[in-house]
């Protein structure tokens, strides 16, 4: 033991402390597993000298398959042997991560007999994450998981496993199915999932509400979220109750809607939404959750573009498709995907997310080629720039 | 060749009953105290969530220890959220406080709800990546312990997301975090001419930088980097090996705050320099949690009730916010990038 | 060879005594009616101004006779205004209403104060510059006979700026007012290859494209244009004779809308474009008068007293503000240019 | 009479209506001199073809000056003999446009003799516009406008002429001498202004205040608009008078104050101002004259790079400068003025605007080159992306 804690001092600092240790979490794979061990050890040394020991990726696989594994590489091989080949296996996780602790218990089986036996529940695209097998147990393992019912995650220039919050399965904000968009959107596009294709990688997530609870406005190439046609529902009893439990409707609900839709009757305790200005922003339902409901025609805005800052800066989503109805078997919103991630082939230069090939060839471009109608919606504010451009037939 | 293209497990398989029966019902819910909540359906069932605290860097006998959990409390299930918290989903209100009493028996943090810091989605580091600038997992063990009281009580004014990520890739997507925590390079890569041209594609080395930095360099049938114009983002090393950048004097992180993503009230917002540079400093880098804390009690201590990081900031003002926190602003604040002029401020409003 | 560089007369010995006097020292102002202001010094001395519209394409007869007029009512002084109209400046209450009726009696209409349309800030058109895409001052003309009872009466809700610019250059600095008219091309310039050569610079003629459009023609020792990427902004033809860009078929004018300068309240805002194109139609420009006059009705219709015309659009929203003028909303007004992905709507936030 | 209507059908129809009539004043012109009758005529043209008939200006001048006049010639000169040469003066215009009708006269006067009898007063960046010459009486025409002490303004890559709000002479809200400033800076800079030397043109407008009645923000690649650093002046007796007047001062003033800083107390009848929260809108003020003030600390915000949208984009000033006192000789503001036209006469390329340099460059290098201290507010937000530069005696 004396022993043991010498060889990893810097990381043993991290044992201490309140929040669980993943240090505690390499040791305990590390005790049953060399791979394991000998990635503590390649750590260590990395904490030592304030530096990567990885090498950049080759390319491994399964048979069939062009992503769903990051290869990984020792650069320190001669030291630690059994994390010359660290690979990571993706695997895709259920919509809205859910698990029964049967199916939770096969990955774990299958990942002993495989791997490292360390994991990350989740990756932050979505996928559960194998973390370190070498390159001759990829295709043994995964034979395993297929049979076990778990497919492989995306990676690469592919579509990325698409993931959405837990919407209607626990919560009342959801405007649309997340769960099954989710999987049926999955299920549609296994090939473009498994097969690197495109000219980068394309990412979908699925939130049910604008609070966005899957971030998928910052990132995903393909914001799906949900959001209603008709008006807030009030239940005007409920209203009552919260002012009757001395809650500040007028400070914490009235005051802060950003259109000054909310007005709050302090005599009758009643509450009088102007859902024409209303932009479904979800605050004043946030607040009062027993009291306001959101609408009942539920449906989804689209946007496009989200990425991360390399190369022409951070992307948000972009509104394309203020509303669309989602209901299975989602054939519109396959369509849609269809009509995008083809123009986006077509015109994308290698290593160009969608939202940088919109942003060099024209968001008007874009439009006009997929046929989407432009509507106000799309845009805060019009150009300020006199830069348009008329088409032959526009002009004599 | 097993089958392929069979797609992930169907959700219906692995939702509990009380789901089954009420999904797409649910009415309202309740924070019962930080880390528990309850979601009451239309048909009047009533379920619990306990939600915990995850390394996320997870052994495989964690996760066979929160299966016994789930066995003994859940029916067998549980669920993750999109932050890696593992939730508990009980449709019996008795088992609750057991529940929480095994899970503080075994160390395991119940929090994340409501106004709380919740877990911090990060990256893979010096773990997994050959990218990093710096390291994910002990960074954000080393910020979670020193916030751990965020996390299980409510005491902010509205909750605040933290993401860290690794390198300039920012796989933890923190560009819209309350507070951003990302690994960075100070120094140009360095290239290895002999190799380049064997294992990289020139032209898609030049294209691969943002600020055209990198010109060829025909006669070593390499290319050079312009240090004046090389902003170190390691584009270049992502797609080319032959120009490594990790540099262990120079690496470290820089915090960027007040982004959001959620609609409410005010629109998704990206996060913002706050600070330039702090050292790596493994394994507890000290300086880069104390610094978060102090954003995190500054903001608590300013903010108004209901407030995110960025809206109390906006509110105030940047000048105000670099006031009150005491950080220095300077010239590596100000954009100098492709929509640098939209940062600009326009007009004579501001506060002295 | 006169002196030179002794600039321009001191203002000192051109203002009034009573400025003179009371210089710094003004306490407050009124607008007795439209066109007329008092204002109060610490002193206790009153100036009255009279705001008169100009042509400002003025013949000297027109100076002369203004200057009559401010030999009779302001003791041979008067001033002009940033938006080119003539203000007198009285020491005398008593000298106001003669003034106002012999200015009635000429013709020359008094306002432009207050919550008005003053005059339009415009440029030379077909007049004097060789780039203009439209006249300048026949289009101020009719635009100004078409909102004549907003000069000379305040029912707006705040003051509308209107400016005129006949190309893309903007010498009217159109790009922040209320409403901005520009004279715009919608095809490619022609190239005379002959020409090019001989009297314009390549380099400078490649360089001053915005969108990259001219490509070098080595075999012509001319350049050619690409039409897909040419959104016929001129400059070109700014810095070259040779690729001449009018086209009377084609040109006409664009008009934007929501831009403001002042600080009050908002900050300055860029007018954005509402209308692509209307045809140039002159002597009279029926169609844009029409348009303006719409929009300026819808906005006084619709906007809360006090309210700027793009704050009021901002408190709407564009959509809103589309749907109440029946504009079409086309591709044309999305931008694609630079900074176009600041323009596009990262929020869920929106109306139907 | 009926025969010269017959030769200009369609700007006959622009002396009608209400609003003053250039026609007529080119008309009244037209009647005493040839120049303004081929102007006519050529319009005339252009209305009936819709279609501009100048030509690109050649280098015509004055004697010791690179610029102020404005070369023009007729593309069908063959027509409109008179107008072949039609160059324009520009007359630097006294700060604040003030004029006595001597002055007046005098211009007048000069014109008629050496010109088309037509003017601008005034051009849109400030100058008194002397509108149609020939190059053989440029230097006689300015020959005599010096003696009347008028010397020209800008053209080409130089200082161009700058230009001022009315200010102190009759503004209560100036919080710098305008005129002053206006007059001293054009002076100094006298050089600068006659001989084009810069990449490009170089603009200065000075505002008195926030409102900026000369559009400085939008217009002038230096923005002198003056402001204050103490607190607003509230006259109570006068916020009585407003309110006994039944003035809204809630609704029109306190909840229109962008900062909430305005407070009022229906009861009392007064007013409180957080000047700490308050940005110096001069909403307030605008909307209460009588009552409220500007502070006494009076100076001013230096703004650059506005400018119109070729190439970039428009731009509007970018704050530099949150505070300079503006006490004459000015000497601060003059070598301001020196320092970043210095900088950017090294950086500009041709036809670069200051503006445009700055963004090129970046504004980090143009502070850091320049000495000017970084200062949060320069920015509405500090920098998004992590693209920023390291120098060497930063890094190890
Ligand atoms: C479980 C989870 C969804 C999932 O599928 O996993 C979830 C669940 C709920 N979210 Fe969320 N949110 C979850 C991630 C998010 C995210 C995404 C993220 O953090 O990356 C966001 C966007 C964050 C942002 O804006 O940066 C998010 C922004 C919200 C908001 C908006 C708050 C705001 O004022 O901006 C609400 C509304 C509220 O809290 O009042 C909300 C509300 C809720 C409610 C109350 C919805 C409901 O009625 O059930 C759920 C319980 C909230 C709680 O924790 O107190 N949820 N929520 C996620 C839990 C993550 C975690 O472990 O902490
Ligand atoms: C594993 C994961 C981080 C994690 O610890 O969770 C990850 C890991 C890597 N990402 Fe990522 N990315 C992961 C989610 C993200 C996200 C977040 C998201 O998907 O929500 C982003 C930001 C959003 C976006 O897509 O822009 C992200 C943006 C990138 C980028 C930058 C892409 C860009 O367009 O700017 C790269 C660079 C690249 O593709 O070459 C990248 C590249 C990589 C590579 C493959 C490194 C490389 O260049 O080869 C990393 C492999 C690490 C390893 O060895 O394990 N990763 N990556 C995440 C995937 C797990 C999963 O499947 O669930
Ligand atoms: C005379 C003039 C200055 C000059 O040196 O020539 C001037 C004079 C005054 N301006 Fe101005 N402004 C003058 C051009 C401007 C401009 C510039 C422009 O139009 O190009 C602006 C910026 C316009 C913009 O934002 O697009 C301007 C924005 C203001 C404002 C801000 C109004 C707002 O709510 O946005 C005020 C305050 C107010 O009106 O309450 C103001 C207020 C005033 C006051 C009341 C100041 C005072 O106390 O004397 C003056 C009389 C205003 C009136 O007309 O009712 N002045 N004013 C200019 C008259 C132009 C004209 O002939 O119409
Ligand atoms: C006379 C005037 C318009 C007017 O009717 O008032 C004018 C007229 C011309 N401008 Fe201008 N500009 C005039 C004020 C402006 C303004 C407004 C201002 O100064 O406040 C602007 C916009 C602000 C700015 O500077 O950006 C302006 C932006 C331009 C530009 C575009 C510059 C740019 O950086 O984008 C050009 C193009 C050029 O310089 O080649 C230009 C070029 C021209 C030229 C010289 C055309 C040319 O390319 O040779 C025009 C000569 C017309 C003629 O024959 O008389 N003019 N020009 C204005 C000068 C009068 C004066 O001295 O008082
Ligand atoms: S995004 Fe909306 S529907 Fe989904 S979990 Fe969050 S609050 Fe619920
Ligand atoms: S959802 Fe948002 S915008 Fe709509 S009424 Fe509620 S708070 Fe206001
Ligand atoms: S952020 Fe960078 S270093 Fe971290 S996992 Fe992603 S690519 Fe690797
Ligand atoms: S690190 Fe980034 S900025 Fe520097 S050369 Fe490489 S790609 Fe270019
Ligand atoms: S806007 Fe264009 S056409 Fe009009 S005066 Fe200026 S440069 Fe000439
Ligand atoms: S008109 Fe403008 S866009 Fe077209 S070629 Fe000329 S400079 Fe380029
Ligand atoms: S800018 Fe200010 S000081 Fe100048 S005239 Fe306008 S209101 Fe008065
Ligand atoms: S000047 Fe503007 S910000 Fe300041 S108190 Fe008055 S209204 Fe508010």
């Amino acid at each position: 033991m004396a022993n043991e804690e010498k060889k990893t001092p810097l990381l043993d600092q991290l044992e201490e402390g309140r929040w669980p240790s993943f240090v505690k979490e390499i040791k305990k794979a590390a005790a049953k597993n060399k791979k394991a061990e000998a990635l503590l050890g390649q750590l260590e040394l990395s904490y030592r000298e304030k530096k990567v020991h990885w090498k950049h990726g080759g390319i491994v696989g399964v048979k069939g398959y062009g992503g769903g594994v990051i290869g990984r590489y020792s650069d320190v091989p001669e030291q630690f042997p059994e994390a010359a080949e660290f690979h990571t296996i993706r695997v895709n996780q259920p919509a809205g991560w859910f698990y029964t602790t049967e199916a939770l218990r096969k990955l774990c089986d299958i990942w002993e007999k495989y791997g490292s036996g360390l994991t990350n529940f989740h990756g932050s695209t979505g996928d559960a994450i194998l973390l370190g097998t070498d390159t001759d147990k990829l295709q043994p393992c995964f034979d395993e998981l297929a049979e076990a019912g778990f497919d492989l995650g995306g990676s690469g220039s592919d579509l990325r496993t698409p993931s959405c919050c837990v919407g209607p399965a626990r919560c009342e904000f959801a405007c649309i199915d997340t769960l099954d968009v989710c999987h049926e959107i999955t299920m549609e596009f296994q090939n473009e999932l498994h097969r690197p294709m495109w000219p980068y990688k394309f990412k979908i997530k699925i939130a049910g509400c604008p609070n966005d609870c899957v971030a998928s406005i910052a990132r995903a190439d393909l914001s799906v979220i949900g959001t209603w046609r008709d008006a807030i529902r009030v239940n005007q009893e409920e209203v009552k109750a919260y002012a009757e439990a001395g809650f500040d409707i007028q400070g914490l609900v009235v005051d802060k809607c950003p259109k000054k839709a909310v007005k709050y009757n302090a005599e009758t305790r009643e509450i009088v939404i102007d859902n024409e200005s209303c932009t479904r922003c979800m605050h004043c339902i946030n607040e009062m959750p027993k009291a306001l409901r959101v609408g009942k025609e539920g449906g989804a805005t689209l946007l496009i573009g989200a990425k991360a800052p390399i190369v022409k800066s951070a992307f948000m989503s972009w509104v394309i498709i203020p509303f669309m109805e989602l209901k299975p078997p989602y054939t519109e919103l396959k369509d849609f995907i269809r009509t995008i991630t083809d123009w986006w082939d077509e015109n994308g230069k290698t290593r160009e997310r969608i939202g940088e090939t919109i942003y060099r060839l024209g968001m008007p471009k874009f439009l006009r080629d997929t046929g989407i109608k432009p509507v106000p919606q799309m845009v805060t504010a019009p150009r300020a720039n006199p830069y348009y451009f008329w088409y032959p037939e526009e002009v004599k | 060749m097993s089958r392929t293209d069979f797609g992930p497990p169907h959700y219906s398989t692995l939702i509990p009953d009380i789901i089954k029966e009420n999904y797409g019902k649910w009415l309202y819910h309740e924070q019962i105290r930080p880390g528990v909540l309850k979601h009451v359906s239309e048909t009047g069932a009533e379920l619990y969530t306990v939600r915990v605290g995850s390394p996320r860097l997870a052994s495989i006998d964690f996760i066979r220890e929160i299966c016994e959990i789930a066995d003994k409390y859940s029916k067998g299930h549980l669920r993750f959220t999109s932050r890696h918290n593992i939730e508990f989903l009980l449709d019996d209100k008795e088992m609750v406080e057991p529940l929480l009493e095994e899970l503080a028996r075994r160390g395991l943090p119940v929090g994340g709800t409501g106004h709380s810091v919740s877990n911090i989605v990060h990256t893979q580091g010096w773990v997994h990546c050959h990218s990093a600038a710096t390291d994910a997992s002990g960074l954000v063990k080393s910020l979670m312990d020193g916030l751990y009281d965020y996390f299980v009580e409510n005491k902010l004014p509205n909750m605040v997301r933290i993401a860290v990520a690794c390198c300039l890739n920012m796989c933890g997507a923190v560009h819209c975090s309350d507070i951003a925590i990302v690994g960075i390079h100070r120094k140009p890569p360095r290239i290895d001419h002999e190799r380049l041209h064997k294992v990289c594609e020139i032209p898609s080395v030049i294209q691969s930088c943002p600020t055209g930095a990198i010109k060829p360099n025909p006669k070593l049938k390499s290319v050079d980097v312009n240090p004046d114009k090389c902003m170190y983002c390691g584009n270049c090393y992502t797609v080319c090996p032959a120009m490594p950048i990790a540099d262990p004097e120079n690496d470290g992180v820089a915090i960027f705050v007040g982004g959001k993503v959620s609609n409410a009230r005010t629109a998704p917002k990206f996060s913002r320099l706050a600070i330039p540079y702090l050292p790596n400093n493994p394994p507890r880098w000290t300086e880069t949690v104390e610094a978060v804390k102090h954003l995190l009690e500054v903001y608590a201590e300013n903010a108004l009730p209901g407030e995110r990081y960025g809206e109390w900031i906006e509110r105030i003002g940047w000048e105000r916010f670099f006031k009150l926190t005491g950080l220095p602003f300077t010239e590596k604040h100000i954009d100098d990038f492709i929509f640098a002029p939209t940062t600009f401020r326009t007009t004579t409003q501001f506060n002295w």
